[in-house]
Formats: structure tokens, C-alpha cells, sequence
């Protein structure tokens, strides 16, 4: 058991899966000698070599259409889009191809592939170095998303996502990339798609988060708890498929919801969990199902105040949280 | 795919030997041209008939598509094709049973159990991309299988296959430039027909020539006639050994021309004169390919007729097997949407019969097609 | 007062919008010579010239980066995208540039232009000519979408749309083109964004809708009316800005709220409505917020009995609002 | 922009003479190079102080911005630039106050208010698209630009500029060719600095340059020295004055070199060996055209050090004014997402202050920046 910091357990998670299977490559735009622009991939250029690790050209839509060729002829790509904003341009191929392809082709045709990106914000990035791009993705019959909050997740989802035969996406917060550490065990553990994680059990207040928020939220249930406030925190960890059973479990035993998720309300992956929870645990139901998130305006603006205007922190989830248990 | 030697009949008069190929591959091309042809002329029948919704059709494409498939290894090498690929298809072992499947949408349809419009093939044992509608997508997918090709050592050539107007799709660039930049044994063919549906070419691009862009990749451009079945086959081949041998990609377009409308849904002489569809005519490839091989001597009135007589019966077969085969279940709606059915959602209340892990329980299917707003739009697809 | 077929009126109130402004244009694959693929800018291209009437080459990034671009120097591009499911590569151009110009330059640079794309299934159009594309668009801010359900309003809210000076997308069903038609007035009347219509009064069960299913919900309306079940149905129009004063008053009066939209139901836009709903008029529901939507499998299959499997219709819309008003 | 006769001076000397300037014209040329370099290297030094968290900086690129701006019409023609573009702004009419605004991002920045990360330039009175960050989306801005352009009779040129990195984007390949097509009032220019952040020129195209594209569409490519000012503003002007004149686009690519790491967040040193960097530093256009000013007796020790002392100046004021401005207000947050701000969703509950047709009431703000993990990623822009 060695303490690995999240990006560390992604690398270590890339690169023993590497060694254990020759099909995995990684491609994406700097991702060779520089070994990622946050260093993800950084040592698996001079370990696999060129064939295996591949500086692509700055082109979006090839990293993952080339992948989508690649998978179907025996490879297990990692394709990094280098920062998830960055997306939007292979989103055709995503959408209409790797999403599609074992539908329409009833199986004939798969596409065992992992687009790895780093998401989120409060690191200064701007409009175009911040975004959760997770709802375009949730929505999409066919692929899978994962969004893992801790360093042993990361890997062994990771793992997972790499030896799933349908197309995962799997985002990375990168704030949490060097301020997040956990224990990692040395072994070939994995951890599999579509299950959540209880991380705080509690009675009162089921509050339901990914990534980062995971962290903000177990703050905030840390700071309610001291007013006699007991929160249950829910860590969804994989995204779609969803895992119902914790998330309905929990809301039955509670009465009360509270969905915290850092991207735009409105139509955000949060509307889903939502519309689940009031739809199937009605009769259960002491409260409104509430949801926190951020500002409905194009991501976030650079300056630092207004950075700070547009997160969610562990204060204002705390707010979320009393508002509900005393509703 | 040189056939040379197949059955064991090598002989080669002057025409085929200058090609390196036996006459009994002249007729296999023929045969294979012809063939395409005659299903795809049954398909407007059947469409016009009101049997099928849809036909969108290679007429005009076929000869380019036989000659440049032809030095490709089947069930080896991979073609990831369009719509208008009817005579690829063909070419490289899918039978007319298989295309007839897909345009009646049948349970046994090969490439997609119906659930794909008419004209979107693939079989993954003839190593034929399944094909989507969004245009260009494909070329990705054949670089990406040629990469994997390349580092899996598997010495296979990959194409794709799209139209002039599809070519000008971001994809295509970003495509060009990393198989060229790999040296992939990669294989791009344009087949160009002058139109994107109505758009003419010179408002699809300003060059003449679509191959006038492989010199920015640093890959060589080949312009062929396509009503040239042999140019073809010789443009085809050279790119096909090069690639194979570590040469890199070529772009390769073929002078084709549109025989027919965009498709079922679309009325061409609202946009083309009557000049230009009677040019389009006199380049049909199939009195050109066949005049040629009767003037070599390769066709002979009674080869000819017993080709005629094999076509004929294969399309009936075809025809009368698709008809009569059953449609897909609906129970089947939710297959094949992960590899593990557990990961997809819960099937609508009105699914009929079991799905795994369905999480609602089945009602009493309603009875389908009961919509209103009736009709089909009239959409030209 | 003229009766309209839907694509009619659509017609009309391009032809009149760019008989009135010189600054609005048209653009698109084969919408010039041929006058669309379903003939809705017919009639455009020999009345206002090459200029004004623009047959683009098969590129919808161009189509739309493009219009963006006329946006900032003058004119009012109406781009036409020739199938929903064919937005997907101009996907970039809409969700990083067209939506956020606005907001990352404080209003400097602004793009007014209407993106239309014939959406929506039960035609044979299989995977990719029949997708519902509206949940990725609507969870964009900075982005305006418009559904409309019957001729007037296709006229009138697209009036509104290319007078607006903010992107708008606006999707028409392609299975109303023809088959619905309905008084549309000569005047220069438009259908302001942002307010959706009650399209049947009711006192029981609201059932929310947009585009074709308004039709159906009606038609639904219609079946259960004979079993003394009395539904609202309300018909949004505008998907975003969302009109919450009357789908929010509807649900607090009926106190149940059905939700039937055609796109899959994962993500989908209705997820938000629920969400909104099971928020908002927590304390006056009698009933869980329920949605009836597509399967959760990539768009729809081609062949008809697939097809009639995957499409909701009155039948399906009737038993969920029976299983509701029975809740 | 020929200043020929501005504040009347229009004496010329055989090298002004020779591009058909004014010896003006090259000191205002020389000083607007000297000036974006002494703004970048403040920049710099302001980040390693902890100022500014971000910098991204076009030191290197300056010769070729200069001499490819100089031609348009302030004003009046359209540039859709990118995030190293800070001689062409400065060209363009932006001054050194605008930059500095945007590098600390104060509410007084002129093209974002803060909002957009430093690099992000944009302003629409001096016709300066918005920079966003997904590269090379602008060229369609530049191209639908240069259409309304056309179709307005505005006698307006665009010009779209990147890197040779970013025009491997699709976006790049769909630009060119439709603006070929309808010979549009367009410019394209590539700063080849050959590399895209580590990936160099050999892994990002296949061909020496990317020059090489543009026959394939149609239009004339054009690769020039990008050290070479005057040579760029040659260059600059015929294409410029092509494209006003109904000649159509041209594709201008101007060797440069990048002398700095990618941004501040990349460490340049992991991927380029030190000969390289020393060629780099060789290829430095500002000492290379004040050589060639100096040769030419058009830049004096006097004058040189006047221009310093202003330089200096300038420089300085920027950077204290920028300082002292206040930062934007939270309570603009929700502002300008909508033309009509009630169009807009209601602000988060710890929204300050009122936003027209707030829905839920605004509570008392929360502490802002209490986020647990706390550091920025150390991610590389
Ligand atoms: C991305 C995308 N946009 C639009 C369409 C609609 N469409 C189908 S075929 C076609 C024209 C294709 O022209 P070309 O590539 O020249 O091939 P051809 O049909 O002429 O053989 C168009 C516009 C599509 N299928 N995909
Ligand atoms: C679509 C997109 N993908 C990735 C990035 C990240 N990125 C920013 S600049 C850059 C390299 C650009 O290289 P080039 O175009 O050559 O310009 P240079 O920085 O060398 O001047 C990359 C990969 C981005 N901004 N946009
Ligand atoms: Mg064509
Ligand atoms: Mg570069």
C-alpha cells in the first residue's frame, strides 16, 4: 500500500495495464517526450516507445475516429483529449460513431476505448479550461462516464474503463490532480463500472456528488454535523451506467436530496439524478429534491473573484444542506 | 483481388496479360460489375413497387468500385465503404442475398439486423466497416484500423471510400494528415460524381481535382476514369502495394457519374439539365467494361448469356429470400447497446418480453404505429 | 388567414423576414437550386439570388462557424443544418463560439443567427435521420431552442428567432412538415420566445410536451378524457429560456405532472423539467413527477416494427397518464 | 497599414523606398515590435513574481505580426487572431494598457472584462475577433467575416492567423475551401513556429510547409521569412491587396520561431535540445530588423534611444494602471449571456446583488474561495 496522489494513480493505473496487455496504446496531443501537459502520461513514452505512445496532431476528431479504427482492429486505445473543453470537435465521432457502432452493426463491430480528459475548475482556466462536459455524455446510449474522486478509484476504475469492451469516458478534475493523495494498494485490484460509493453514512440528508464535489460535499457534511445535521454523501464515481440501487437506497432512508454538481444547472447530469430520485422514491420523500450547482453562464470567467463567484465550495453546499434539513 | 489460377484457369489473352491478370478475372470483374448493377436496378423496382422505403444506389460508381477493390485481399485487408458502395460489397464477398437483406431491413440482415437504413453495409467477416450516415466519419475509422495494422504487424491495407462532396468534411483533413504523417497503409478513394446531391462540383470545390490536395499531405494524388475498369484496377493496385509495403497512403479519385438521383427521395432534373444527365449516361461503365472485354475477345455471346441467365437468378433469389424473410422482433430493440445488457438502462414500459436486469416491469404492448401526424414528411435522404 | 402546412409556414416566414431585412440570409447543403432536402427554403433561391441564398459545400462546421462570422459583421445567417443528426460536427462552432461570444467579450461581439434542423423520428429514417438533438443544445448558456408544434407558431416563433440577437436553434419535426397544417395570419405577427401555450386546459394531470408529442399528448388528452381523466397539456415551444410561471402553476394546480418527450430518456431535456417540477411544486404534488420517453438506445431503428417499438405515441402517452391519474 | 505621410513626414529613404513606405512608416514598424516585445517580457517578469498567474507570449512571432498587419486598414479590414497575436494587436490599434488589462485580468479589460484567460484578446472597435481558446475555430469567423463582407459591399479584407499546429484542424481544411469557392475577401496566415506546445513539425504535418495546402484548394500559398519584416509586409500587401480586388484568399505561412517555453505552465526544455533553442534565439526577427533599420541609416542611436525612454514608459504606465484597476465585480457574474437579460436562468442563491427577473432571492454571499483541494493542478496551458 503506497499513498499516490490522483494523477499518480492514473499514470500507475495507464501504465501497469500497458505492461499487462500490448493492445493498450495511448494517444493525444503531447502525450510522448512531455508527457502530457499535467504529466499524466509522463514516463510512458520511454517505456513503450513510439508505436505505443503517440504525439498526435492537434486534431480532436482523429484522436478519437482513429482510436474508433484502431479498437476495431484489436487495440485498446486511450485516447487524451488534453483538456475536456477540447472535446467538442471529436463530439461527431463520439457521438455518432463510437457511441453507435455495436448498435447498428449488432455486435459486429466494437469499440474497446477509453477517452481520458481532464475537467473542471478553480484553477484559473477560464472559459475554455474548466468546463464539465460530462451531460453531453451522460445522455448517450452506448458510452459510459466516469468520474472518480480519489486516487484508488481513479486507478482501479481506470483499470476498469481500460478493459470495458464499450467506449468509456473518463474525466479527471484536475484541481485534484496534486492536492488529492490516498492510499493505492500494489495490487492488480480493480474497482467496476456502475457502482457507487457510500462515503459518509448518515440519516438525515442524502447528498449525492462526483469529482470534485465529492470532497466539497463531504466538507460541508463535516461543518452540518457539528449543528446536528447528518448527512449520508453519496459518491456516484461512475456516471452512466448509473448505480440506482445506492442512490435509492440512500433517499429512501433519508427522505431528503440534495444533488451537488459543479457544471451549469440547467439540463446538467444533476437534472437526471433529480428526476430519478423524485420519480422513484416519491412516497419517501420528506423534502424537495434540491439540487446546487453552478451559474447558468459559459463556464467560468478567468479573474479570480469571479472564479470564485462561479464554484460551488463547501460553504455554499453547507447553505444547500441546512436549507434542506430544515425544510 | 487477382483471381489468377482460381479453378485453376490461368489463360491470359493480350487484354488481361497487359494486367497482369487472367481472362478469368476479366469476367470475374464483369460478372461482379453486372451484378451490381442488376441488384441495384431491382431495388427502384422494388422501391417504385412501394416494397422498400428507400434506395440510394451505386449506378454510375460500379466500375470504379470493382476495379479499385479488386487488388484489395479479401477477408485480409479492410474497406470502410459509403453508401453507394454496392459493387465494393460485392467485390469483397458480401452476396446479393446480403443486400437484399439490408434493403428490406430484415432480422437476418447481415450488418445490422435491419435497424440501419438501406445503403449503410458492413460485415465484419468480409471485413466491410459497418457504415453511418454522417459523411466522412469512415475515413478515421480506416486510418485508425490501418494504424492498428502497422502496430500489430498485421500486414493489411485499409481503404475508405467516400464522394467528392463528403471530402471536403473536416475529418478528411485531419485524416490525410496523420496517416501521412505515419506512412499508414492506408488507401483513400474518392469517388467523384460530380454532385453533393444538387450541388454541383464547383460549388463543392474550387480545384478540378480533388486529388490536387494529396500533394499538401505529402501523400501522391491519382486521378482514374472510372468508366476505366482496368485504369482502375492498375491505379488501385499500385497504391494498394505501396501502402502494403511501407510506401504510405495515396488519395485516389475516380471520374464517376451519378446514373441515377441522389436517391429514392430526391427528383434530379430539378437541378440537372438534360445535357448533363445525357453526358452522365454515356459514361456508364457497364456498356464501356463490356464493350471492351467483347472487343478483347474475353465476352463471347454465350459467356455473356450465361452471365445474363446467373444475374438474373441470383437477384430473383435474393429478392424472393429478403422478402420472406421475417422482420426483426421488437423484443430485440434493447440488444447490443453495451457488450453487458446489465449496463443499459431499463426498457420502456411497453417492451415486450424480458430484457436483463430490466429494472420496470413489462406492460401489455400498446399497439404500435398507432401515431398521428401521419405521413413521412417527404424528406429527400 | 391562410391554412399552412407546417414546412408552409416555416417557408413563409424565411421569404418574409428576408423580403423585410436585407441582412438576413440563408445558408446550407442544397437549400438553393433544389430549395432543401425537404423543400422548406424552396421558392428562396430564385427570388433573392446567389448572395442571399447560399448552397455551402457538405461542411456543417462551416456552415456554422461561418454564419458566425457574418453574425459579427451584419447579417442575420439563417444556417440550415440538413438533419438534426448531422449537427454533431458543427458542435464545437455552437457550444465554444456561437454561445459564448457574447459573454467572454462583455456584448462586444454578438451573433445573431438561427441555426434550423429538421429533427425527430417515425419517418425510416433510422439511426441518423431521426435523432432528437435538443438536450445538448438546452444545457448550453448562451444558446436559445425553439420546438414549435403547430404552423402559427413555426411562423411566429421563427419570426422571433431571426430577430433575436442571440444563437437560436430551431428544430422542426420532420414528421409535421406535411402532415400538419393549421391557420396561420397574414400579418406580421410573431410568437415571442420564452412563453410556452396551454394547448388543452385540465384540472388533474399535466402532461408536458414539445414538437410532435404535443400532438400525441393531445391526442393522449383525448382518450383518457372518455374515462373521466382530465388532463392540461402543455405545449413548451421554447425549450430555453424556459417558461416556469405556466408549466410551474399548471403542476401547482393539478398537483401531477407527466413529462413525454421523444429523444431518450437518460439526460434527456425532460430530466430537467422533472427536476425543475419535483423542486419547485414539491409541496403540491400528488404523484410523482413521471416522464415517458424514448428507450435508451441510440436514436431509432430503421426497420418499421423497430421503429413503432422505439417512437412513443398516443396509446403509450394514454397508459402512463392512466398509471399517473391512478397514482 | 502604410503610413506614408502621417503627420507629413514622408521622406524615404532607398529602403523605404524600395516597398513603397516612408522611412516613418519603418520606425513606426520598428517601434511597434519593440514595443509587443517589451510587453511580453514584462508579462514574464510579472508571473514569475506571482502577479499574474498565466502568460502566454508571442516573443519570436513579433517580425512576422508586424509586417502582415501593416497592410490592412485599421479599423476597417477584420482580424481574427490568436493567443500570441500581441504585435498584431498593438499593430491593430490596441495599446499597451489594453494588454496589460487583459494579462491581470481587471473589469476595465477591453475585450473580456477578466473573463477570458490572459491571451485572450479581442476588440470590437479595432475589428479584433474575441480569442477563444479551441484553436483555429476562428478561421470560419474570419471567413464568414470576409462574406458579409462580400455580400455588404464593404470593401473589407479578414484575415484569420494561428499556428501551423492548430491548421490541421478540420475547421481549417472547411475554411479554406469555401472561402475558395466564393473567393472571398479573405487572408490566412500561419505562424509556423514548428512546434504545437512539444509535438514538432514532423509529428504535427508531413510536408515542409504548409504553404503546400493551398494549391489544393485553389489559392495561391505563400511562405515567408518571418525575420524579415519588410519581406512579410510584401507578402502581406499583395495578398491583402488580392483579396480586396476580387482575387480571392491567399494562404500566407511566415517561418518564425517560438523563443519562449508554450506558456508558463510548460517547461520547453523537456523536448527541445539546447542547438535548437540557440537557433531559435538566432532567428529573433527584433534584432534582425534593427539591424537591418540601422544599416539602412533609418534608426539613429537618437532616435533609438528615444524610442527606448517611450517604450519604457509606456510599458511601465500599462503595468501600473492595470495594477491599480479593481477587478471585475461578482455581481456582474451573471451579465451578458443573453442579449435579454431575462432570457438568462436565475443567479445561485449566493449570487450578490439583484439580476433582472431573478427568480430565487439572492442570500448573503458565502465566503468565497473556502474550496478544499486547494491547488491549481499544475496543469500546462
Ligand atoms: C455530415 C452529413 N451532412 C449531410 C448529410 C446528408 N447527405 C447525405 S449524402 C450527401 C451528399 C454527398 O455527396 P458526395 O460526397 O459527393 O457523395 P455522392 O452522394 O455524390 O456519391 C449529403 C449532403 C450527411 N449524410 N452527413
Ligand atoms: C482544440 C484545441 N485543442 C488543444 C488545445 C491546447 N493547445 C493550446 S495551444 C496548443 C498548441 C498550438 O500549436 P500551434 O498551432 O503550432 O501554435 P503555437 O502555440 O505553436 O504558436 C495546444 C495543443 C487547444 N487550445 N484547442
Ligand atoms: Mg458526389
Ligand atoms: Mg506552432
Amino acid at each position: 500500500m503506497a499513498v499516490r496522489t490522483f494523477i499518480e494513480a492514473i499514470r500507475d493505473g495507464m501504465a501497469e495495464e500497458m505492461r499487462r496487455d500490448a493492445s493498450v496504446i495511448v494517444l493525444g496531443e503531447d502525450v510522448g517526450k512531455k508527457g502530457g501537459v499535467f504529466l499524466a502520461t509522463d514516463g510512458l513514452w520511454s517505456e513503450f516507445g513510439d508505436d505505443r505512445v503517440i504525439d498526435t496532431p492537434l486534431t480532436e476528431s482523429m484522436i478519437v475516429g482513429a482510436s474508433i479504427g484502431a479498437a476495431i482492429n484489436g487495440l485498446r486505445p486511450i485516447a487524451e483529449i488534453q483538456f475536456a473543453d477540447f472535446i467538442h470537435p471529436a463530439f461527431n465521432q463520439i457521438v455518432s460513431e463510437a457511441a453507435r457502432m455495436r448498435y447498428r452493426s449488432i455486435g459486429g463491430f466494437t469499440v474497446p476505448m477509453v477517452i481520458r480528459a481532464p475537467y473542471g475548475g478553480g484553477v484559473h482556466g477560464a472559459l475554455y479550461h474548466s468546463q464539465s462536459v460530462e451531460a453531453f455524455f451522460t445522455h448517450v446510449p452506448g458510452l459510459k462516464v466516469v468520474i472518480p474522486s480519489t486516487p484508488y478509484d481513479a486507478k482501479g476504475l481506470l483499470r476498469s474503463a481500460i478493459r470495458d469492451d464499450d467506449p468509456v469516458l473518463y474525466f479527471e478534475h484536475k484541481k485534484m490532480y496534486r492536492s488529492v493523495r490516498g492510499e493505492v494498494p500494489d495490487t492488480e485490484f480493480a474497482v467496476p463500472l456502475g457502482q457507487a460509493a457510500v462515503r459518509r453514512p448518515g440519516r438525515q440528508v442524502t447528498v449525492v456528488a462526483y469529482g470534485l464535489m465529492v470532497h466539497y460535499a463531504l466538507e460541508a457534511a463535516q461543518r452540518v454535523a457539528g449543528e446536528g445535521i447528518d448527512c449520508e454523501v453519496i459518491d456516484l464515481r461512475t456516471l452512466r451506467p448509473l448505480d440506482r440501487e445506492t442512490l435509492l437506497s440512500s433517499v429512501r432512508k433519508t427522505g431528503k436530496c440534495l444533488i451537488a454538481y459543479e457544471d451549469n444547472r440547467f439540463g446538467g447530469y444533476g437534472a437526471e439524478i433529480a428526476a430519478i430520485v423524485a420519480e422513484e422514491a416519491f412516497d419517501y420523500l420528506d423534502g424537495p429534491v434540491t439540487r446546487i450547482a453552478g451559474p447558468d453562464v459559459p463556464a467560468m470567467p478567468y479573474n479570480h473573484v469571479l472564479e470564485d463567484w462561479f464554484m460551488l465550495n463547501p460553504a455554499r453546499i453547507a447553505d444547500a444542506i441546512r436549507r434542506l434539513a430544515g425544510y | 483481388m487477382t483471381l489468377t489460377g482460381q479453378g485453376g484457369d490461368t489463360a491470359a489473352g493480350p487484354l488481361a496479360a497487359s494486367f497482369g491478370l487472367a481472362d478469368a478475372d476479366l469476367v470475374a470483374m464483369f460478372r461482379t460489375l453486372a451484378l451490381a448493377r442488376a441488384v441495384d436496378e431491382r431495388m427502384w423496382i422494388l422501391n417504385r413497387a412501394g416494397r422498400i422505403p428507400f434506395v440510394i444506389s451505386g449506378q454510375g460508381h460500379e466500375g470504379a468500385q470493382v476495379g479499385l477493390a479488386w487488388p484489395l485481399r479479401r477477408g485480409h485487408d479492410w474497406i470502410a465503404p459509403f453508401y453507394r458502395s454496392i459493387a465494393t460489397c460485392l467485390a469483397f464477398g458480401m452476396t446479393p442475398r446480403d443486400l437484399m437483406l439490408a434493403q428490406y431491413a430484415k432480422a437476418a440482415d447481415p450488418g445490422s439486423a435491419g435497424r440501419q437504413m438501406p445503403g449503410h453495409y458492413g460485415s465484419p467477416e468480409h471485413h466491410l466497416v459497418s457504415v453511418s450516415s454522417p459523411v466522412a466519419t469512415q475515413i478515421l475509422h480506416a486510418v485508425g484500423i490501418a494504424l492498428a495494422s502497422k502496430i500489430r504487424k498485421l500486414d493489411q491495407v485499409a481503404v475508405a471510400i467516400m464522394g467528392e462532396g463528403s471530402s471536403n468534411q473536416g475529418d478528411v483533413h485531419e485524416a490525410l494528415n496523420f496517416a501521412a504523417i505515419h506512412r499508414l497503409p492506408f488507401v483513400f478513394i474518392v469517388e467523384n460524381n460530380g454532385y453533393a446531391i444538387s450541388v454541383p462540383a464547383e460549388r463543392e470545390i474550387a480545384v478540378k481535382d480533388v486529388a490536387m490536395r494529396a500533394p499538401g499531405y505529402g501523400i501522391p494524388g491519382v486521378v482514374v476514369d472510372g468508366t476505366d475498369v482496368l485504369a482502375c484496377y492498375a491505379a488501385g493496385r499500385e497504391a494498394v502495394e505501396r501502402a502494403r509495403t511501407g510506401g504510405g497512403p495515396t488519395l485516389i479519385e475516380a471520374k464517376v457519374t451519378r446514373l441515377t438521383a441522389h436517391s429514392s427521395d430526391d427528383q434530379q432534373t430539378k437541378y440537372r439539365t438534360e445535357d448533363d444527365l445525357a453526358q452522365g449516361r454515356a459514361h456508364d461503365p457497364l456498356p464501356i467494361f463490356r464493350a471492351r472485354l467483347r472487343e478483347a475477345g474475353v465476352l463471347t455471346p454465350d459467356l455473356e448469356s450465361a452471365l445474363a441467365t446467373e444475374i438474373a437468378a441470383l437477384v430473383e433469389d435474393a429478392t424472393d429470400f429478403a422478402e420472406a424473410e421475417p422482420d426483426p422482433d421488437p423484443a430485440t430493440g434493447m440488444d447490443f447497446v453495451y457488450a453487458d445488457p446489465a449496463a443499459g438502462e431499463a426498457p420502456p414500459p411497453w417492451h415486450p418480453g424480458p430484457v436483463a436486469n430490466a429494472a420496470g416491469a413489462p406492460d401489455a404492448a400498446s399497439a404500435p404505429g398507432e401515431g398521428a401526424p401521419g405521413d413521412d414528411g417527404g424528406g429527400h435522404r
